[in-house]
């Protein structure tokens, strides 16, 4: 087949990297709805007073309100989330981009930042799963 | 007659907003990434256009998952900055162009472009990053602005030959619209970054400066690499780059560079900056029927 | 896989929910247009499709002036029916088919059509009055619905060479579609009417009768129809009938009328309704780089 | 000329019709934005208990206000309405599309109706100002 579906399949050969696709941005709907909500500084203080509470409010199973309250990106990525509507989180939080998207990697912060003061992350090997390259 | 006179790629990290609005960007970490646009900021106080189309990204501020536009056009009087998380940013609200924006707006709709018309909305770093990169931090902004919004987040964004073709038919709207403007075209984001998952921080430099390489000249080989190759060579939101082939589109058969900047890293991401001078600025006919209407009228009589 | 099994074409005339949800379908008036729905209904009940991708245009209801896009497709889980004035009809919600619906809208951006997605909205009588009249008055509507909402009210609105050209690249992306489903296109609204100004209550018979005649067969000839000919020959809203291209396309190199229905009139309006079954069903391949994703391939290796 | 310039400048040729293009849309933008404010019930409850305070809280013209007060849908269509959003309006005053639409010709609704029912307005006439056809 020559398609969609093809399109899509190469997706899943790419190391260490979740693809927003259709099927993701259905999973994590209502998730990137909640994170939206965020915007909005009435909503940014009611989360701050009270995380739970909050999510409570939005159609959002378990493990999702459990990975919000964990700040576990690599899982909420996992659950459909958009990198774009969970930045609305660490703005609440007030971390910068670079930090929270350390957490994702296997590095701790200054050692991320170092990577990328070096010239960033090499792409050999990260572009393809079975062709390894 | 509107013409237009140049196009500017550049990046938009948010980052560079905060840098500006806290004045840091003097700072041993930003002063080698402001630096570059030193050069262009000088240049466009001499040859200041009237109306900027800014070619950019929503990054989930005006638009939400209900509705996910492929190609929104700004036809409003002003947009008011977003507030992202951490409050809109103090910058000037962006004062649009309506009567040039419509008449581009309904010029591509006749030439098959499924545009959605926006007249309400707010705009985000993705819009008002560059602004400020290349004009600092004046009270009101130097000149009008028509706002173009591509899906760039939702799979899958417009094909690059796709977004080439639309920089076409702006090229030929603008062309065709009665006032004298001097139109310059703006294609944002990029360049190599990945802002997710264990394989953040990706950069490529050697892939960016094939495709700074590939804006210049007669060549139009990049508006023909597909999406995977920008996902596995430059990150997972290196795809951005489609949105500066509007921009090279625009510019027509044949551009000259005037000044290029390159520079690795601004928070997650590799900074890429150039302006373009179109040299022979032909774009092809309209190939549609209402597009060329006395083709249309031919028809029916 | 999923096949294309026929195509429905019908106006949309909001009296006629009104008519059907009083309970004055056999009315004098009213039964003439009914009557013309009858033979349909029957065969519906022996063909009954497993989705609809249901062609029709928002009239200011989920779309105001702030966002007007050219395509929407309906990628959510259901649609209830819109307040239009005088409180929503008591139909039943339509139930979406959001696995089909994203299959096709993203096969259809990859084949550099510039789609609107949307996940939620309310639909209004453009959409819901056509199930009213195949399928009158069910606890539960018997199918799926894929919203397809065209703008047919700001101009321009899509040609009928790009909407005939949707329609062949929504057929495509159906038989690319894994599951086994029957799905059937509808093209809605039309025939002539004009509903503003002095000019109001033009009806052109003639008109409409070689249009529906351009239906049949294999020839394209409608597609090439530009609006001005819409405007002049079938009144200010006899545009809508662009959307009945893209049911056309849909079905393909050459098409069998299986059921023909006009009458003149409901309340403004010309009524007509047709029956279609693709004899040719066959489409041009996709002519792009991301919908052929083998070439794509081709030129990264 | 051969672009959107002669597209639109057709539409003027076409007798007694205006075509809903940007310019019209401009103009109306705020008159339709509040015809379609009427889609919500409880808008239609206080536009008709007081018209005019109502169509005070809109940004519109004293000229549109007035066209609104006497369902003068002509002089509504000039101010760039669309008949759509100007649909609202009939809506919440409970007369028929038919009838509405008819006040903007030079008939009464009932000559309005037997013109339809008889087949229609024939287009004889009607198609080109400056062709007379
Ligand atoms: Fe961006
Ligand atoms: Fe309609």
């Amino acid at each position: 087949m020559s398609d969609i579906h093809d399109y899509l399949a190469e997706f899943d050969d790419i190391p260490g990297t979740r693809v927003f696709t259709a099927a993701r941005a259905r999973q994590g709907y209502h998730l990137n709805q909640f994170a939206m909500g965020l915007m909005k500084a009435d909503n940014r203080e009611r989360f701050r007073a009270d995380e739970k509470a909050y999510l409570d409010d939005w159609k959002l199973s378990d493990q999702a309100k459990s990975a919000v309250l964990a700040r576990d990106y690599n899982a909420l990525l996992d659950l459909g989330g958009n990198i774009y509507f969970l930045s609305k989180i660490f703005s609440t939080d007030g971390i910068s981009f670079a930090e929270a998207v350390s957490t994702m990697t296997d590095m701790d912060f200054p050692t991320y930042r170092e990577m990328m003061n070096q010239g960033g992350r090499s792409p050999e090997g990260q572009r393809s799963i079975k062709e390894k390259r | 007659m509107a013409r237009i006179t140049a196009g500017i790629a550049t990046s938009h990290v948010p980052l560079l907003g905060v840098a500006a609005d806290q004045n840091k960007s003097g700072d041993d970490y930003f002063a080698p990434i402001f630096s570059g646009y030193e050069w262009s900021r000088k240049w466009l106080a001499d040859t200041l256009p009237d109306v900027i189309v800014l070619v950019y990204n929503d990054h989930a501020s005006a638009f939400d998952m209900k509705i996910i536009p492929t190609f929104a056009i700004g036809c409003g009087e002003s947009y008011a900055p977003a507030d992202e998380g951490w409050g809109p940013r103090e910058v000037p609200d962006v004062e649009g162009h309506p009567d040039l924006a419509w008449h581009i707006a309904q010029s591509l709709i006749l030439d098959e472009f499924d545009m959605t018309i926006i007249n309400e909305m707010d705009v985000d770093h993705g819009l008002t990053v560059p602004l400020t990169m290349l004009f600092g931090a004046p009270d009101k902004w130097p000149c009008k602005v028509i706002p173009l919004a591509v899906n760039v987040v939702t799979y899958p964004p417009p094909s690059g030959n796709r977004c080439w073709a639309l920089g076409e038919a702006i090229a030929r709207a603008v062309n065709s619209f009665n006032d004298d403007l001097d139109v310059q075209v703006w294609g944002t984001g990029g360049m190599s970054h990945q802002l997710q998952g264990p394989r953040a921080g990706l950069i490529n430099r050697e892939w960016d400066n094939m495709f700074l390489d590939g804006l210049v000249g007669t060549t139009d080989k990049l508006r023909h690499i597909p999406h995977i190759e920008y996902l596995r060579e430059t990150g997972s939101e290196g795809i951005e780059m489609v949105m500066w082939l509007i921009m090279r589109g625009a510019l027509g058969r044949e551009t000259k560079a005037l000044h290029r900047h390159y520079h690795v890293p601004c928070s997650n991401t590799a900074i890429g900056h150039m302006v373009l001078e179109p040299v022979d600025g032909t774009v092809p006919p309209s190939p549609t029927i209402e597009g060329k209407n006395a083709a249309a009228q031919a028809m029916i009589d």
